[in-house]
């Protein structure tokens, strides 16, 4: 099994949810057994998750190296409405992950993601099997910002 | 008695704009205004349909606008002439959340995964009812439904799916078990007094609970304990749906359980009908693949006797289908209730075998909690204490202890039970039929998960559409020389 | 050797413009170009589909003009992803009446019933050839194909239908038998040719005859025969096709005939391949029954262990189906190739029983023939005294003597076997079983034409659409209502 | 069994065939049957019959009442091509009635009616069942005709 890097230090944390409207549950019970299995922290709040509800998750776990939301049942776009006000009010400020079904209906086109980037998703997924790898990239990429952070302080 | 205006619904209903609770017709007169329709309602047509030996069609459908609603419900009739109609509600409305319903509405209806019918308001309710011939139900999906419940009378509607266990656990994660029972007794009593008032409605309860590989006999004990309440509270027409699991025998077994269940611990003179959904996991992608699927689901409905089924479409695996698909599921699933295929048939004596089992855990789940005196009671502490529980639960009502696997022949069992009330006999037979998928004892949580989510995909695997590199892309020829043995899939098995 | 270069074939291609036949390749080229083409052969696609048990699918289609055919081929290689493709041919080239075709294809293609592919020429049979990813076939109904099969190797194309009896007697009136039979050896010839030349051709014989009520051992009498003269002449892989009569044990019993037929009368080493013909007669005309038939045909062939299946579509009744018709038609097919209907079986017992007087009666059919020296000779003689024959001829070459009927059951009988050589004991049977019908003796003329009326319209009656006043415009819910009892047509019983 | 009104006489004669690209032949021997059955003379040309077969009959048979032609192919247009010659050139005297399928494809029209009409038919019927009637009627409008003739004489 694929493990994390450093197993020694504090593991890391994840915020993982479903959609406010969304009951879907299956893949949360899964991507969170995974994640669990490759070693993070993971701060379940499950289905039906209001923006409220994650900004208060990362307030209270500020270590937390992203949000990730699933949504299945097509309303993500009203589900995350507050979203970018809770980052621009720095109450979210790790990055946003969103994967599953991201409109209504059997035909996708691009634009269901243009609007969630617009919404403050920072990063979108297809497959819930990418997450492990796209964290580790997301830790990369902050420890390096992090450490631009102290080279400019 | 309309439920909304039962004292204890105040405080939930201050967050629908007054209006509209207040106009609302009154039980008679809803009634009275069915009476005038002059259609069948649900409860007739399942009857028709059980005595002359057809399978009931009714698809899934639901889209946010009034008038591509008016569209879809027209076309779906003129095209494939289902024999009952649906108002798929949409989940803002099932959590009560109808500011979000009614902005989404407002801003970008095709946003809305169904109709949001209080949003609308009952008159718009009636207007589709009036456009088609076929009787509608309410498919949603609500913890508590009872303002819901009363706009459906007020619009005619004669079905109306959902129960307190139902339709909590599987679609909210933090309305208490208690609760949610208490919004679906008053919804029941409703349902009592329309029945004085010479309206039948048609009670669905939601067997299919989460889904995905739920074991027969949880779906059916939960649809008992439903079905003794909603009867209690004066319903006399029950629907008990099941979800395909993809076991043909189990499947069988299954619905030719209702019946035999009904008899045992429903009043007499109740009518029940069994309800099959089709395949309600994880859907094969490509469309031949899905439709083998579909057309598989609906002779199993047809071999277990059922009342009705509810259809998918081959689009299932991407999204709420388009009208077209819709109509092409209808039809295909038609077949299977075509007079050319009498000579079809499934092993009795396995079916029955199955059968003895599956009635056997019902008992052992069910019966400790019918003797108690106060049910609702009952079954909150169950959950609670894991005598009762279901598998993925989306709400932290139910532990989601139990475990289901796939056996070797692909029928759903108990990995682990948690708390399950199971005399040792049971337990035995489970150990057995799993022993042969992954080895004695407890697997490695490795194991289990690679397992679980074999037996989740089962259908895609069992068509080859999730091997690496293989033609999801490529249907036809090329899927089907992949296809030609339908053998498990090897890889979650040992 | 190309078969319009030999003598006797002067007089007949007079009637062509003469650019045409000089144009074609000779058959090395022929043979040549389809290596270069990259595609398999038909006879390799069905060896494969055998090997896989899997039913090969194959639509009927042909439109007049050139633009339109490859738009109607193109689409429903795209989206049905049949295993082989069609040219079907209009009828006027299937008579030579190549003047007409080309008339018709320059004032009004769509006036034209098939594609005239004599009239478009080699040349554009190679672009249809070269557009799509499946082999064609030729299929047509010429007494006379010689020129015709030149064209279609000319184009590429491995699969050609046809025989000197099967296309002669359902498709002519007064072409001699010794005519067609000689001039279809000729074409047979002209594969054992493209043999040496490393193109197997597979030539399909048309069992199917005049489609309606034939009983299988006349079905399959015939194409013993036809098989025999085409391997002598030289044909390496034939395809047996046989029309669904209605009856699944009969026509099962009739599928898994051909390999015991081919084994015990055609030399060793030929590929033999039993088709079967979705229902051949008078189709329902409501969509609903019509794709009931269409599903029960597929699962015809799957249970027969039919190496192929010849498609039809819900517009049958009608009239020439358009393309979205036809594509649904092969999808519902394709559902029984369904690696989920393992467990859809029919009686072993009924069908061994019923395959053996199958084998008996075909015996008494062809066995004084074969032991002929000069079958060609001994078969223009058996059809003129009766000791061959087939119902409801077109030509005058056939007597139509025999007259079929329905039994109690609905399986195809003789209700008068003419001059049929029939040992007593067919006989005997034939009799017994037709006697529950219409009593004992030869019927009244009045009697037996409105049975005979009533089993041609067998499945039309079976799904109540011929009844007085039925709803033939009331599909869904009210036909199922009348059609769920899947009883014979109690009128033309006694 | 319905029967002729005029037993004693010569039976009444018909014309019957099958167009001349067309080999159906259910319908034509069940129409042969059933006609013979009702007392007609039936001259049945059979399947894949042309103009000029017809033609040559009408004339061996001046007294036919009338001419039956089944298509079902879809090619009666081109198939009854120099019908209307054959009545100009008084040929074919008796009225042509035509049945069957008498367009290709799946979806019909009035069109082909009119075409066929145009093309010298007098009489189309959708269901062999009506020929009966018809020809009853035609009989009594053709005596209806001939007394006029004797009347005008
Ligand atoms: C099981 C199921 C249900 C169960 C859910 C039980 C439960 N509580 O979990 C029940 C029956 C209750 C249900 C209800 C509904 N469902 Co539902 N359901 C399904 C179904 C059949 C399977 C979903 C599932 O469990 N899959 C198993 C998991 C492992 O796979 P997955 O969820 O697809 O996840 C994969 C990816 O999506 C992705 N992924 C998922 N989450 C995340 C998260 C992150 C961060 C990342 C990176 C990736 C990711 O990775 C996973 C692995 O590849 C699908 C159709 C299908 N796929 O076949 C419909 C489906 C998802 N449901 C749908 C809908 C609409 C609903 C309803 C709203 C009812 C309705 N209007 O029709 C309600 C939900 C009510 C609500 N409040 O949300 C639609 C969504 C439509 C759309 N987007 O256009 C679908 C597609 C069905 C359909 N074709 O209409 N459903
Ligand atoms: C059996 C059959 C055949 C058999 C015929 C055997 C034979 N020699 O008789 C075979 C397999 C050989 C055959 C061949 C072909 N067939 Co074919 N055949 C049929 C089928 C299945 C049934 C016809 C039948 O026998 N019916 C039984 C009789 C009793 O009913 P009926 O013919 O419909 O007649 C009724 C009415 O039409 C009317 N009627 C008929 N004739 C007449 C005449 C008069 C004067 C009147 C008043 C009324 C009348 O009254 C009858 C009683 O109600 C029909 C489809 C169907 N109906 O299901 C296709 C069908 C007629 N065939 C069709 C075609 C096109 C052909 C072919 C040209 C092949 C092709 N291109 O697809 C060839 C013919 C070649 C040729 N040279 O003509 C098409 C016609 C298409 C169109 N018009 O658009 C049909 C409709 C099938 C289809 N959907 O494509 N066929």
């Amino acid at each position: 099994m694929r493990t994390l890097p450093n197993q020694h230090s504090a593991p890391p944390t994840v915020v993982l949810g479903v959609a406010a409207s969304d009951s879907h549950a299956v893949a949360n019970h899964l991507i969170a057994h995974s994640l669990r299995g490759l070693g993070y922290h993971v701060i379940n709040l499950g289905t039906c998750t209001t923006v409220e509800e994650f900004a208060e998750a990362c307030e209270q776990y500020p270590h937390a190296e992203a949000v990730v939301i699933g949504s299945l049942n097509g309303h993500v776009h009203e589900d995350l409405r507050g979203l970018d006000q809770a980052k621009r009010s720095g109450r979210i400020t790790c990055p946003v992950v969103v994967g599953g079904n991201l409109s209504v209906g059997s035909h996708k086109d691009a634009s269901a993601h243009d609007r969630l980037y617009a919404a403050g998703v920072d990063h979108i997924l297809a497959d819930a099997a990418e997450l492990p790898r796209l964290l580790d990239r997301l830790r990369l990429e902050g420890r390096g910002a992090r450490l631009t952070d102290l080279a400019a302080s | 008695m309309s439920v909304t205006s039962v004292p204890s619904a105040g405080a939930r209903s201050a967050t629908v704009p007054l209006a509209c609770s207040t106009s609302l017709p009154t039980p008679s007169q809803s009634a009275a205004y069915i009476a005038s329709l002059g259609k069948p309602t649900a409860a007739e047509i399942l009857q028709d349909c059980k005595d002359r030996g057809r399978v009931a069609l009714q698809p899934r459908c639901g889209v946010g606008g009034h008038e591509e609603m008016k569209r879809l419900l027209a076309t779906l009739e003129e095209e494939a002439r289902p024999d009952l109609l649906t108002l798929t509600i949409d989940s803002h409305t099932r959590l009560k959340r109808f500011g979000e319903a009614r902005r989404t509405l407002h801003l970008r209806p095709a946003d809305l995964n169904g109709y949001p019918l209080v949003a609308h308001g009952w008159q718009r309710g009636r207007e589709l009812n009036e456009l088609i011939d076929a009787p509608l139900e309410i498919r949603h999906g609500s913890p508590d439904a009872r303002l819901l419940f009363d706009v459906s009378v007020a619009s005619g509607i004669t079905s109306f799916e959902g129960g307190g266990i139902s339709y909590n656990l599987p679609y909210s994660k933090a309305v208490p078990l208690a609760e949610s029972l208490t919004a679906w007794q008053d919804v029941d009593r409703a349902c009592g007094e329309l029945a004085e008032h010479g309206v039948i409605v048609d009670r669905e309860l939601f067997g299919t609970l989460t889904a995905v590989l739920v074991p027969p006999s949880i779906s059916l004990a939960i649809s008992v304990l439903e079905a003794v309440l909603a009867t209690r509270a004066g319903v006399r027409c029950v629907s008990v749906a099941y979800p395909q699991g993809g076991h043909l025998v189990q499947d069988v077994a299954a619905l030719r359980s209702i019946p035999v269940l009904a008899e045992r611990y429903l009043p007499a003179g109740v009518k029940v009908h069994a309800v099959l959904h089709e395949f309600m996991g994880v859907f094969p992608r490509e469309r031949g693949n899905a439709e083998d699927l579909i057309l598989y689901g609906a002779l199993a409905a047809r071999l277990g006797g059922a009342s009705k089924l509810i259809t998918k479409t081959y689009q299932e695996a991407y999204g709420i289908p388009d009208t077209a698909a819709n109509v092409a599921g209808l039809r295909l699933a038609d077949r299977a209730n075509s007079p050319l295929l009498d000579f079809v048939t499934v092993d009795d004596g396995r079916v029955t075998e199955e059968q003895r089992w599956i009635l056997d855990e019902v008992a052992d789940l069910v019966e400790p909690l019918l003797q108690r005196p106060d049910l609702i009671e009952a079954v909150v502490e169950a959950f609670a204490e894991g005598r009762l529980d279901i598998p993925f639960s989306a709400s932290r009502s139910a532990r989601s202890d139990i475990i289901p696997r796939r056996d070797a022949t692909g029928a759903i069992r108990y990995r682990t039970v948690g708390a399950l009330p199971f005399a040792p006999a049971r337990l035995r037979r489970n150990e057995e039929l799993l022993h042969a998928v992954d080895g004695p004892g407890e697997p490695g949580i490795d194991t289990l998960m690679a397992g679980l989510t074999g037996d989740i995909d089962y259908f895609r695997r069992l068509f080859r559409e999730s091997e690496p590199h293989t033609g999801a892309h490529a249907p036809g020829r090329s899927r089907t020389a992949a296809a030609a043995t339908p053998t498990a899939p090897g890889e979650s098995r040992n």
